[in-house]
């Protein structure tokens, strides 16, 4: 946790600043591994990235360096301006999981409140803000209901309302939609794209899936293998206003996805 | 989390408190702190261990418990196998059965201990009766349970494959059951030594537990007697859970459960 | 008896040969025993063509059960488990004793109170904790009787069921306010400052025999000279553990593993008769009558017929 | 420790809205067998001489006396406080004793060792030296059914705990739960199946050494009553309190799979429906 | 099963007729629940036919109906030219999930070798064979591994190996992609198109991922919701040579893309 040495001040536009992160898992030992070698990139305000890269990159590692949950090797994370030491307040995060994340004792409506009761939120202020949170993605009739009566898509948009529901400055998303069908996940794509343009919040998405990476994201960041150092980061401009069907058919899409998996494809490294 | 350089606490911390808890118990009862009568000093009781070791008297009681608890454990093992997997196989069979299960289940083994005693005495039947009633009932629901549980991809593919008959119980039915079998097995030998040595305690029958009841009778001078054999019972327990954990290791080394184990001893912290 | 007993018989006594010549024999351990294993020490009854395998077994209960189930041959029990049995319709019979009649100066079960309890005589002993070795043994109907004759009310005492071995640290602990105990544990006691309220068999029990050996009515049908021959070997052996009193301690060192000191102190009614009479069932059968609780435990009991208890060939 | 099941009682009520007829037929299914073989028991008895296996009728006739005529029922009553009692001491133990161990690891591998001796050490040969300590009279009942169920809940509690998917505490820590609240919202309730199996292997010890704790030097309750039987050669009063033991034992386990199936209703419904 | 009766002499090149098949589960109960109404096509000697679908289609429903796992409720399914009643000698089944269908108590060299043994195979023919077919998914040297050693996409490779080591002649397979990440995806998609082209086999796979039924496709049977009828048979003419940067970005296959999603994405049904 070599952070303050490396700390400076960044542009006001700048939420999120990676600088030559490194993380070794079992540090010392003779099962050292390093997942990450040296990453650096920045995330501003307002802006959507997504993170690509092979399986076993060190991805997971990344957002997890990136959230406070561990902390890394060498390098340091600065959020608003402060390196980080631990979760902060204005975070959200999204799990891969969805089985794994929500609390199946927990009826949908107090995983929500969950982290607002954490935050000492009033009691009548907490209903209400879980009510709109579940509605915000579409789901205001399953707050009695437990996660696991839901359907894997309609889990992971509780896990979205849960992380949104405590308005975070920054939503990190750790493979969102890896387990849901194809037509479901294309749903959740459009409603975290339209979450984020009501709410004005900045997204960081870990994906390995080159399609969803160039439909979401205004910037890509391109991991390499393990141990991962930062392969490219691809500027997307591909507007605001994006469809499933039209978007993915246009001929810019096509030319990023052409290069991405150039990238990407081991053949081609 | 305990890196490289502090994995010896993983063995000197348990000697460390063995070592405190006897040192303890010595200073408790030598320093008058529990009288005599109530509590032999450890250095009494280690001596009365190695003289029942070294007159042989110990080997007799561990074998007559030994004994009762292996041949009540084969009869568990074979008859829980068998009419479990039976069960499991027929829902109707298995719903009818349930309650009776469960009745029987709940009959603490010690409440017809009395009424074995009168019929057949304080014998080796006697004894094995008992295990096989105290262990079989837990037993075989955790074989009705393993084998339900079988996940229906398992047989799907065992089917897809053309693997049938003899093949599919053994290499299929078995090793998939397998993780509730060790456990009912090793659960079922913690019960079967209890009830051996409850057995011998209120029965008389020959072993560990009529040694403790003998010391105890013979009165005070015999309690440092009636501790060591106390431990010998512990120990032998240690032993004997120990042995089925290492059959687990071996047996089951392919289970998620048994990788884990090994991963987060690899990784050196949990 | 003893029909068509074998040719080449090689015992003596009138009937023949024993049928049946190991037999297994359940013991209750004490010092009580050694005119037994004087008797086996003496090859007393090797002579009688008997060979003996003691099992030592502390429940009487399942002493009992085992004889009438065939586990054992012969079996120790109390003239008031002799009873009780018979009258639940267990069919145990009486042989011989194990130590010959309670004499007068009789010095077996004695009934202790702890110093501080103030207990001085048995009409103290109501509504207090009393230690026995079993709830409806012997010992404790010969209490309840003392503590009656001596006008203390019986349902009041409370009844500990206790091992000889704990009596004396019980007491020392204050767990209970009396035992009835046996030597040597009784010596603890009475060390420890413990009040003699009175020898039990003293008062109930002179000149019949209480402790006895016994077998199962079918055993005796199958085996008539066996029995026989079990019972001349036993009472021989009392007549000369009775002569030689240091010998039959000594053989107690192996017999029971205990140590030679501990021998040394060994009790039994020496000089005893050895011969039983039907006086012991008798009392103990009123005995349990008297302080029976159950209505149709108490009219099986009164239905008895005390002989049908004993073997008539020991009488 | 995992894998364990305790219990057949089926987990959920036949699936949906099942018709009166088919609830009937349920209830046919889990009774026939039963009452057949207590209708065998009966009839193969009827005739008894033996006195170890008096008829049945005379076994519920003697127990209608024993237990309600003639009182006994007050031994019942003994039993049940200080299972009750010892129970609950041993659980709470166990729990608090599990969560302590699963929070502080290095106690945890200093005191492994002892742990495991005292699990596996048969409760029943502690007889002796627990009367010697706690003297004669309830405290050592209770104590003893109080040591004895520390030991399943306690190792199923640290199991529990320690089988909590790890993904669950980085939710736990990116919602900024805190400590406390962790431990309330998730590290119980997560474990809280395992705890319940524990809790219920404790029960099962606990009644086992409710009796045996009666059978030496006791003076009241259904261990001593059957002792009391046994000493008497009175098998058909035996036979009474081995029933009443029976059926307590059999309400006690129904009466903990209620509970249970209420308390993690989320539990057993989410796994009826497939996902974990 | 009235399976006799619909039997009808096939072209000489169909291997497998479905015809009017329904499936019921709970059938006669009041759990009732249609999973498919009515579901009716052909494959050809050497084909590879893809089946699209929404979740919950009923495509696993219908894989195990082809495969004589399940029994249809009304309709017929005849393989080459004979009723089903059983899982056929010459059949091969990929399951959705790996980590369940190989049975980890045995190597890999192991969960090949089943289905030899099972069929009495001599020993040392079945050690070739097991070698052979390892090799043949690019994995020679896991035989003495477990199942449990690999990573997910050789543990599919595994799969594939086994159910390819009898030399069946049909070979289906259910979504045996969705759980690995989207380059060992390609790798797979590329290892069964060259198998399929080595053993000349004849493939049905199920997907709900519409660029790899493009991509692999002779033929793709598209689904509607549950219950589920046969919604379109699309032929795909993209030739043998298939390049997965290439051919995906072909015109022919985007034109086949825009006109699978609007079959299948409800805004448009
Ligand atoms: N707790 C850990 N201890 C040791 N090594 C770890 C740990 N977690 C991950 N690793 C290793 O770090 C590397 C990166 O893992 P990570 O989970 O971050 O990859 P990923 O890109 O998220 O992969 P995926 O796409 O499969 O989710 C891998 O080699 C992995 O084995
Ligand atoms: N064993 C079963 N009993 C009752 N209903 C079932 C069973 N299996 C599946 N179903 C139902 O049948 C329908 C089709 O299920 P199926 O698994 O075939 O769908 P699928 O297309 O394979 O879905 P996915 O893409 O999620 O794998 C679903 O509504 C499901 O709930
Ligand atoms: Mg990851
Ligand atoms: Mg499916």
């Amino acid at each position: 946790m070599s952070s303050a040495a490396v700390f400076t001040p960044t542009a006001t536009e700048t939420v999120l600043t990676v600088d030559g992160l490194r993380k070794i898992y079992n540090e010392g030992t003779d099962q050292a591994n390093m997942a990450i070698d040296a990453v650096s990139f920045h995330v501003d305000k307002g802006e959507f990235v997504c993170i690509v890269g092979p399986s076993g990159a060190g991805k997971t590692t990344l957002l997890r360096c990136i959230s406070g949950l561990a902390s890394p090797s060498a390098g340091a994370v600065t959020f608003e301006g402060r390196p980080l030491t631990n979760v902060p307040e204005q975070l959200g995060l999204v799990f891969q999981d969805y089985g794994r994340s929500l609390y199946p004792w927990l009826t949908n409506g107090d995983n929500v409140a969950l982290p607002l009761s954490a935050r000492r939120m009033p009691r009548a202020e907490r209903a209400a803000r879980v009510a709109e949170s579940l509605q915000s993605v579409g789901l205001g009739h399953v707050e009695r209901k437990y996660p696991w009566e839901l359907s894997g898509g309609m889990q992971q948009r509780v896990a979205i309302a849960r992380a949104l529901s405590y308005r975070p400055e920054l939503l990190l998303m750790d493979e969102p939609f890896a387990s849901v069908d194809a037509q479901t996940r294309f749903d959740l794509e459009d409603l975290i794209l339209e979450v984020r343009r009501e709410l004005g919040i900045t997204v960081v998405l870990v994906t390995h899936d080159i399609d969803e990476a160039i439909y979401l994201s205004d910037r890509i960041v391109v991991l390499s293998k393990n141990p991962s150092v930062v392969r490219e980061v691809v500027d997307v401009d591909l507007g605001d206003e994006r469809t499933q069907v039209e978007t993915r058919a246009s001929e810019q899409f096509l030319s990023l996805r052409r290069h991405l998996l150039s990238l990407v494809m081991p053949k081609d490294a | 989390m305990l890196d490289r350089s502090r994995s010896w606490l993983n063995w000197a911390l348990p000697v460390v408190t063995v070592g405190v808890v006897l040192l303890a118990w010595q200073f408790v009862t030598a320093g008058g702190m529990v009288s005599a009568t109530q509590f032999p000093t450890m250095t009494d009781t280690m001596a009365a261990l190695g003289r029942e070791i070294s007159t042989g008297r110990v080997w007799p009681a561990i074998g007559a418990t030994l004994i009762g608890w292996l041949i009540g454990m084969v009869i568990t093992i074979v008859l829980g196998v068998i009419i479990g997997t039976a069960l499991a196989f027929n829902d109707f069979a298995q719903r009818s059965a349930a309650p009776v299960i469960e009745i029987f289940k709940a009959i603490p083994a010690i409440a017809i201990l009395p009424l074995v005693i009168l019929i057949a005495g304080s014998t080796l039947p006697m004894k094995v009766f008992l295990v096989c009633f105290a262990a079989f009932w837990p037993f075989l629901i955790q074989v009705i349970y393993g084998v339900r549980s079988m996940d229906p991809i398992v047989l799907d593919t065992a089917r897809a494959l053309g693997v049938r008959g003899a093949r599919r119980f053994l290499q299929i039915s078995v090793p998939s059951a397998s993780p509730y079998l060790v456990t009912g097995m090793r659960i079922a030998s913690a019960q079967a030594l209890i009830l051996c040595i409850v057995a011998e305690i209120v029965g008389g029958a020959a072993g560990i537990g009529r040694n403790i009841l003998l010391a105890e009778n013979t009165g005070v001078v015999a309690y440092p007697t009636m501790y060591a054999y106390i431990m010998v019972a512990g120990i032998l327990g240690v032993a004997l859970t120990g042995g089925f954990f290492l059959l687990e290791k071996r047996v089951m080394h392919w289970h998620e459960s048994q990788r884990n184990i090994r991963e987060s001893n690899k990784v050196g912290a949990a | 008896s003893g029909g068509g007993a074998p040719a080449d018989a090689g015992g003596e006594g009138d009937g023949g040969a024993p049928e049946k010549s190991t037999l297994t024999v359940a013991i209750n351990p004490s010092t009580q025993f050694a005119p037994l294993y004087y008797g086996i020490q003496e090859g007393i009854f090797e002579e009688h063509g008997l060979e003996l395998e003691i099992t030592p077994q502390t429940d009487i209960a399942a002493i009992v059960s085992g004889l009438a189930s065939g586990t054992y041959d012969i079996g120790f029990a109390t003239v008031v488990h002799a009873v009780t049995a018979n009258a639940n319709g267990i069919p145990i019979r009486a042989i011989t004793t194990i130590e010959g009649q309670i004499q007068e100066d009789d010095e077996g079960t004695v009934t202790i109170a702890s110093a501080e309890s103030g207990i001085t005589d048995f009409a103290g002993l109501e509504g207090k904790r009393v230690a026995t070795v079993g709830l409806s043994s012997h010992n404790t109907m010969t209490m309840w009787e003392l503590a009656d004759r001596a006008g203390a009310d019986t349902e009041s005492i409370e009844l500990v069921q206790l091992p000889f071995g704990q009596m004396a640290a019980a007491l020392a602990s204050g767990d209970v306010d009396a035992a009835i105990m046996q030597w040597p544990f009784a010596a603890d006691a009475l060390a420890a400052g413990g009040v003699e309220l009175g020898y039990n068999n003293r008062e109930l029990f002179v000149d019949t025999a209480t402790t006895l050996f016994n077998t199962s009515q079918s055993f005796i049908d199958q085996n008539p000279n066996t029995v026989r021959a079990f019972a001349d070997a036993m009472a021989e052996s009392i007549v000369g553990a009775t002569e030689n009193p240091d010998v039959a301690k000594e053989s107690l060192i192996e017999g029971l593993g205990i140590t030679a000191e501990q021998a040394a102190g060994a009790r039994w009614n020496i000089g005893g008769d050895p011969a039983l009479n039907l006086d012991a069932f008798e009392v103990a059968r009123d005995l349990l009558v008297k302080f029976s609780t159950d209505e149709s435990a108490k009219t099986a009991l009164e239905n008895l017929d005390v002989s049908t208890v004993v073997w008539p060939g020991a009488l | 420790m995992t894998r364990v099941t305790t219990s057949l009682v089926p987990t959920v009520r036949a699936r949906g809205s099942s018709t009166g007829m088919r609830r009937v037929g349920a209830v046919l299914t889990s009774l026939w067998l039963p009452v057949l073989l207590v209708g065998i028991w009966w009839f193969a008895t009827a005739n008894s001489s033996s006195p170890f296996f008096p008829p049945l009728g005379d076994i519920l006739v003697e127990t209608w006396n024993q237990w309600v005529v003639l009182g006994a029922w007050t031994n019942a009553v003994v039993s049940l406080r200080n299972l009750f009692i010892g129970y609950l001491f041993g659980v709470l133990i166990g729990i608090v004793g599990g969560s302590l161990l699963w929070r502080l690891r290095y106690l945890r591998i200093a005191v492994n060792p002892i742990i495991y001796f005292l699990y596996v050490l048969p409760a029943p040969a502690l007889l002796p030296a627990m009367i010697a300590i706690f003297g004669i009279g309830d405290m050592r009942q209770i104590a003893l059914i109080a040591l004895g169920s520390i030991w399943p809940t306690l190792l199923n509690t640290l199991d529990g705990m320690r089988g909590i998917d790890t993904v669950k505490f980085d939710t736990a820590r990116g919602l900024r739960l805190g400590g406390w609240r962790t431990y309330t919202r998730l590290v119980l309730p997560g474990a809280s199946p395992q705890i319940a199996a524990g809790m219920r292997a404790s029960l099962t010890v606990g009644i086992v050494l409710m009796v045996v704790s009666e059978m030496v030097a006791a003076n009241s309750g259904i261990g001593f009553f059957i002792l009391q039987a046994q000493a008497e050669f009175a098998i058909k009063k035996m036979w009474t309190g081995i029933l009443v033991l029976a059926l307590i034992g059999t309400a006690l386990n129904y009466l903990f799979v209620f509970v249970e199936r209420r308390v993690l209703r989320w539990y057993y419904r989410s796994r009826a429906l497939g996902s974990s």
